[in-house]
């Protein structure tokens, strides 16, 4: 993969973005994307993209609204199909993949909840195992085992009886991405996971997340608007603007006033951490 | 109004100058009012449906509604009303009227004292209910007449007429069955009642005691009373003792 | 205020649990009971296994009340099972395993197959039936799925279909008297057993059918979460829709073609079902149990005063009973406002000039009105009248034009303002009962009036109408005019009345026919002091849907945005019922209960691409008076002189563009 | 008013929390809440609390998710009745004001947005205007106009014929805060309005906000997850715990990180901003 420095892509460049490839390591990609663009009448919402995720990343999408992130999710979540391009998940064209079978491997959280009908948390999470005993599978000890720590690690069983519709909105937003832990996909696809969560709540689903990721090898691709969490979390941030990709790498090399400037329009300070050492961002 | 059904269920021949002005329950008052005829006979609920057809002609409306056991006077009644507003003379009425009397009593002479009850029924093509002629209904009327019993006593609605099942006939072991024939529902009824169990378990049907006479128009007046003898006694008559 | 019942789940033992429990008592009781008057001493089991068949009571025991036991339950079951598919995967209390056309698909099949090919159909009309089924059910699924198989279009497209064929059985029946008595009894579904072979067949088809459906009962569960999770799930939402609303049609197809139409059982149960037990409502076991027992309670209480009033069918007799029950559930029920994932089917496109496709709605309306006076078919073939003819053609058709036109946009206009109020795609005139209501004093005249006197049809339709429409005001103001409650209330009281009427068409006789037709709708015998008045009605309706668009355009975001703008639901909704109710009285007064006009109308407007409220509201009354102007002219040449009613040639005509309109917006 | 230091209530204090009435001036009270609870069932979801909200005051309602945000802002929207206690609004009682003649005083954005079915943004904005028009009045030309600067104020004259259910998550957001912004309220109450929003957008909303404040004097109470734009932009800060008031007061006394951690449960350092003259908490 030749390799352009990430930060300096101009957004008026050339059509065509060099492909965002991985520069940290050539680990077996997990989805390729090459010349994917989307369009609805005459608006191209994502213009011919290539992108590169490999396995076990945590990849942050950011951008400013309508910027192309959640169109760009959707397609990777296979709920819309591309106007233009091609993606392959795991090696295989991404239309490839037999329904159920990409469920156990992918699981998405859309951007808005839909409301649960009179459902309990336990049930709603327990619908996360569809993918592992089907239609007619037995809902075995594995399944029961695997939504009880789903929702232990969302910290849940407390509200686990709980009618979902009569949570609260981050309540609700952690019975959701319960339900997606239980699906025990190796990759997560999340759209802005953490819109509605107050800040402790953020950090403890990222870490997790993280965590998750380091532990088990899942990659994970998340939509975020907090920049600040985006670097401290995430091995790789791309940048969208008006569906273009202008800028892709490491937190640090895009942490800095001038890309965050043309990523948001907005002049931002980076301010090394009192007492950790990472460097956060503030709006100026 | 509805030739088409007079023709189907009469045996008298309608002259091809009779113009159908639609259905009773919806008159075609353009052609009414361009036919312009200088009287309406029609019944109550063609005046409830369409009540503009007093505006064409004056309305004489036909009687409809028979006082228990009467609905022979009313078959008398409807023909006499339709014959006074056609202006027939009253002798050719009576004359009329007498010859029918006679012919029935002859008939009920010729069929002697028969001790069986007469059910006439319309069985559904489905081979589970059937609408059975009860006491106030032209067959029952014309049974009276010839002296013969009906063995329907059971339940039955303004115009006499009962949809039952096929259970309720299980009790009426003995009875003659007088079965109505429709030509375009005789294949599917013949073919369900074949193979409906309760109907081959009924008495009369065991015993062969059925028999089945075309279609007539159960709501008319005296020739329609006379058309349902004229074909139920020559079908009695070759019926086994 | 919304009230909060969706609040932790309370003790399992609500109001209506217990009442399934009564209800499932009272019917086995009712079952013992019947058995011994039949059967006497003998034991039962004697009697299932080796009836003495010499003995009469034994024979109506083993061949009639047994099967006809059996029946109750096997199709309590399956309309129950299939209505809570309906509902469920549909997502709206109206659907019912009828509504995608495939029992008036199966209805059409035999009757066209009696009529044209009687060698077809000796095999077996079981397979005739089930085959017009199927193919109706393709079709509508085909439409639905090129708009994303969302619930709204399955909805529309099958109301469209099945109001379709219903359409050309009617014109079947038109020109074949005979199967008049017959249809009559069909409708009013009879569970009367003449054997256990019926019985047999049922149970086996139904068995097979509701075994395959119980394999989808996890995803029908997972579905309710919305298309997006569901696929994200591994699910095709398009493909279990498909399968399980299949599944579930062929179901009541079966139903239908073994013993008719068993109405109500299908909505009433699940219904019952989701208030006894709300958790449940994915779930369509305990809607098939309820429906078991609710269609053997009351087919057992029918066979308790069989002696006296004759053989009840239990098809019909059902909305007397689940009426009410719907009623008070409407009323007690608690339901939230929920609020609706699915959205309608996005038109295709917006117009860009709205108010020229008003003026070219007009100038159709006006060549129609034109062609309508000035042409027609008579003795000689067809005639054309020059406008300054003498006044006969003028005497005759004028009344009919204005009726039209005036009920038109009168039943069009009132459709849209229930559907907006209500937010329900299926909210339609019917369910205000006048239709009903009407039908009801119309039967009163037909039977007590007292021979001679006349009373002219409006007085005594609208004195019915009139009682009807009372009754279900009241109910819906105690159920807070909550959209979901009172279309219960509308469903509920609508089946009881049209459970009466059916009841009085099946008990045979001339009036039967007459109001059969009256229920698709007569314009002939329209006077010229009715169609003045239908006309102004109409109107004034125009001028207040009009003047409170943007109720119209509020109550669709949902209570709480309306109530943080400033307009309070429940007087909006009473409003907008009210003026619907009166729109609909009077429309119905004139040409009979035309359900198509003011179901499908408002849809057809609003898919062909107007967008703004007030734009809707006149293409609305536009295209309704259109509808029923063309539905008159055609009805009253194309069999002259026999009419054909005008809401079987509304169907007819409005069907086809309704399908290709969903079919053009289905590239979006 | 009985003046208690602001943030020195101990959250396991007595339960009538002194009234956090606001220190600053004795300006008329916009909402007055006596003894204010709110049950469901066997459950407190709001226990009684008693709160006073200036005139032309800008506050800012912070806490951990479940805190019960929501539940107040919805009783001061009128959207639920209080189980117990009382409310009053601009000095009357909050049920005696005739509904639309509250709609013209008080809008309200709730947490989840409703979808808004075939409408264009303009035809959404426009709905704003029905508590001045009403059912029967003329739309004219102030209703327009206040329309349009909705529109610009939101910026989103851009998207105002786009169909509202086409939208992006953060356009749809600034779409129905248009809506309430045509509704010329005097006082606002926005339930986590800035969710979806990206930073610059975020900036720009909330600067918005508070230069109406400023300028024509409307009050707003904000629900906040993000306490640095609660500090920066709000007069005063009232933060939950379980359904009571824990703390309240003006930024600078909130903004310490013990009374954070009480709020949070989370470790927070204060730091000062490098070009601008304040303080913002970053996650420990
Ligand atoms: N169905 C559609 N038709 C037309 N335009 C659309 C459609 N869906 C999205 N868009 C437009 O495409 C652009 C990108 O949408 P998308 O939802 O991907 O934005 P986003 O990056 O997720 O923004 P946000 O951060 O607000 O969620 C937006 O301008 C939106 O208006
Ligand atoms: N209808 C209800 N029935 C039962 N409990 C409820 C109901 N509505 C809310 N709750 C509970 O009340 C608590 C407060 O809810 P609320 O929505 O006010 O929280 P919030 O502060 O808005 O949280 P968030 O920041 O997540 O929006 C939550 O624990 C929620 O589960
Ligand atoms: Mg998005
Ligand atoms: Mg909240």
């Amino acid at each position: 993969m030749n390799e352009a420095p990430a930060h300096t892509i101009d957004p008026t460049g050339p059509l065509k973005a060099a492909p965002a490839g991985n520069p940290m390591t050539d680990a077996p990609s997990l989805f390729t994307l090459r010349n994917v663009g989307f369009r609805v009448g005459n608006r191209q919402l994502l213009h011919p993209t290539d992108l590169d995720i490999v396995k076990g990343e945590l990849l942050a999408l950011v951008g400013h609204n309508g910027s192309g992130k959640s169109t760009l999710l959707k397609m990777l979540a296979r709920q819309q199909p591309p106007s233009s391009g091609a993606i392959t998940f795991d090696g295989k064209p991404l239309q490839a993949w037999p329904a159920r079978a990409f469920s156990r491997r992918l699981a998405y959280l859309p951007q808005q909840i839909p409301s649960a009908p009179a459902m309990t948390v336990r049930e709603l999470t327990a619908m996360g195992r569809y993918p592992w005993h089907g239609a007619l599978g037995r809902f075995g000890r594995e399944d029961r085992e695997s939504v009880e720590r789903a929702l232990a690690r969302t910290n849940m069983l407390p509200l686990a009886d709980r009618l979902v519709d009569t949570l609260s909105g981050g309540e609700r937003q952690r019975a959701w991405l319960a339900m997606l832990l239980a699906q025990d996909a190796s990759c997560l696809l999340l759209d802005e996971p953490t819109a509605a969560l107050d800040v402790a709540h953020q950090i403890e689903v990222l870490s997790l997340v993280r965590q998750l990721s380091r532990a088990t090898g899942i990659s994970v691709v998340l939509v975020l608007h907090d920049i600040n969490m985006a670097s401290r979390f995430c091995d790789r941030i791309v940048a969208l603007h008006s569906g273009r990709v202008i800028a892709s790498g490491r937190p640090r090399e895009i942490m800095d006033g001038a890309t965050l400037e043309r990523i948001y329009g907005l002049r931002m300070d980076i301010v090394a951490h009192p007492s950790a050492d990472r460097i956060f961002a503030v709006p100026g | 109004s509805d030739t088409q059904y007079f023709r189907q269920r009469m045996p008298v021949s309608l002259p091809e100058t009779v113009a159908d002005i639609g259905p009773f329950w919806e008159i075609n008052l353009e052609r009414l009012a361009a036919i312009a005829p200088d009287a309406i006979l029609a019944n109550s609920s063609s005046l409830v449906m369409t009540p503009a057809i007093a505006d064409v002609a004056p309305v004489a409306q036909v009687p409809d509604r028979a006082a228990k056991g009467q609905r022979f006077e009313l078959a008398v009644a409807i023909m006499r009303h339709a014959a006074d507003t056609a202006g027939v003379p009253g002798s050719d009425v009576d004359a009329f009227q007498q010859r029918i009397e006679t012919r029935l009593s002859l008939m009920r002479q010729g069929l002697g004292r028969a001790d069986r009850p007469m059910l006439v029924l319309l069985p559904d093509q489905n081979g589970r209910r059937a609408m059975v002629y009860g006491e106030g209904s032209l067959p029952d009327a014309v049974l009276r007449k010839l002296g013969l019993a009906n063995a329907w006593s059971g339940p039955v609605n303004a115009n006499g007429l009962a949809q039952v099942g096929l259970d309720a006939l299980m009790p009426l072991a003995g009875a003659t069955f007088v079965q109505v024939e429709i030509p375009t529902l005789k294949l599917r009824t013949a073919r369900s009642l074949g193979r409906s169990a309760l109907w081959q378990r009924l008495e009369p049907i065991r015993a062969q005691r059925s028999i089945t006479i075309p279609q007539f128009h159960p709501f008319g007046g005296l020739p329609s009373a006379a058309h349902f003898a004229e074909m139920l006694v020559p079908a009695l008559e070759r019926l086994p003792a | 205020m919304t009230d909060l019942s969706t609040a932790a789940p309370r003790p399992v033992l609500r109001g209506a649990s217990i009442g399934v429990a009564a209800l499932a008592i009272a019917a086995l009781g009712l079952v013992f009971f019947n058995l011994s008057t039949v059967a006497g001493s003998e034991s039962w089991l004697q009697l299932l296994f080796a009836p003495d068949l010499e003995d009469p009571r034994q024979t109506v025991a083993y061949f009639s009340t047994f099967p006809r036991i059996a029946l109750a339950i096997v199709t309590g079951l399956a309309l129950g099972f299939a209505g809570s598919v309906f509902q469920a995967v549909l997502r709206n209390p109206l659907a019912e395993p009828g509504l995608l056309g495939v029992t008036s698909g199966a209805q059409l099949a035999l009757a066209a197959s009696l009529l044209y090919a009687p060698a077809l159909w000796t095999e077996g009309y079981e397979l005739v039936a089930l085959g017009g089924g199927v193919f109706v059910f393709a079709l509508v699924a085909l439409a639905a799925s090129g708009r994303g198989a969302s619930a709204p279009a399955f909805i529309l497209t099958g109301v469209v279909v099945s109001l379709y064929c219903n359409a050309l059985y009617g014109l079947l029946i038109l020109f074949h008297h005979d199967f008049l008595s017959d249809l009559l009894a069909w409708q009013a579904g009879s569970l009367q057993q003449s054997g256990w072979q019926s019985v047999a067949r049922l149970t086996a088809q139904a068995g097979i059918v509701g075994l395959a459906m119980l394999f989808l009962l996890r995803p029908l569960r997972i579905l309710s979460l919305g298309d997006g999770p569901a696929r994200s799930l591994g699910l095709s939402p398009a493909l279990v829709k498909v399968s399980l609303l299949g599944l579930a049609s062929t179901l009541a197809a079966l139903v239908t073609a073994e013993i008719g139409i068993v109405g109500f059982i299908g909505l009433a149960a699940p219904a019952l079902a989701r208030h006894a037990w709300p958790r449940q409502f994915a779930n369509p076991i305990p809607a098939a149990l309820v429906g078991a027992a609710l269609l053997l309670f009351i087919d057992q209480a029918l066979g308790l005063i069989a002696p006296y009033a004759g053989d009840i069918p239990a098809g019909a007799a059902a909305g007397l009973f689940t009426g009410p029950l719907l009623a008070i559930l409407a009323v007690t029920g608690r339901q939230a406002d929920r609020p609706r994932t699915d959205r309608m089917p996005l038109p295709s496109r917006r117009l860009a000039r709205p108010s020229f496709a008003l003026g070219a709605l007009a100038t159709l309306l006006v060549l129609a009105a034109g062609l309508s006076l000035l042409t027609g078919f008579g003795d000689g073939g067809w005639q054309i009248v020059s406008p300054t003819d003498p006044d006969l053609p003028w005497h005759w058709r004028l009344p009919r034009l204005l009726g039209a036109a005036g009920a038109g946009a009168c039943l069009a206009i009132a459709g849209l303002l229930l559907q907006r109020a209500l937010r329900n795609p299926l909210a339609s005139p019917d369910l205000v009962g006048v239709g009903h209501g009407a039908g009801l004093g119309l039967i009163i005249a037909f039977m007590i009036v007292p021979a001679g006197a006349v009373w002219s049809k409006l007085a005594v339709s609208a004195a019915g109408a009139a009682a009807v429409l009372v009754l279900v005001a009241v109910l819906a103001r105690r159920a807070s005019f909550q959209p979901e409650r009172t279309l219960l209330v509308g469903v509920g009281l609508g089946s009881m009345v049209h459970a009466l009427l059916v009841l009085f068409l099946a008990s045979g006789g001339p009036n039967g026919a007459a109001l059969l037709s009256w229920f698709s709708g007569s314009i002939g015998a329209v006077r010229i002091a009715e169609g003045v008045m239908v006309c102004v009605v109409a109107l004034a309706t125009v001028v207040v849907a009009l003047v409170f668009h943007r109720w119209l355009a509020a109550l669709p975001l949902g209570d709480q945005t309306s109530l943080s703008i400033g307009i309070t639901p429940r007087i909006a909704r009473t409003m907008l019922f009210a003026v619907a109710a009166v729109a609909i009285a009077a429309a119905t007064m004139i040409v009979g209960p035309v359900s198509f006009v003011g179901l499908i109308v408002p849809h057809l407007v609003s898919q062909a691409g107007f967008q703004r409220t007030r734009d809707i509201v006149l293409a609305c009354a536009l295209s309704g008076a259109i509808f029923l102007v063309g539905a008159d002219f055609i009805g009253r040449n194309l069999a002259w002189p026999w009419p054909m009613a005008p809401g079987l040639i509304a169907a007819l005509l409005g069907g086809p563009i309704f399908l290709w309109l969903i079919w053009r917006g289905r590239s979006q």
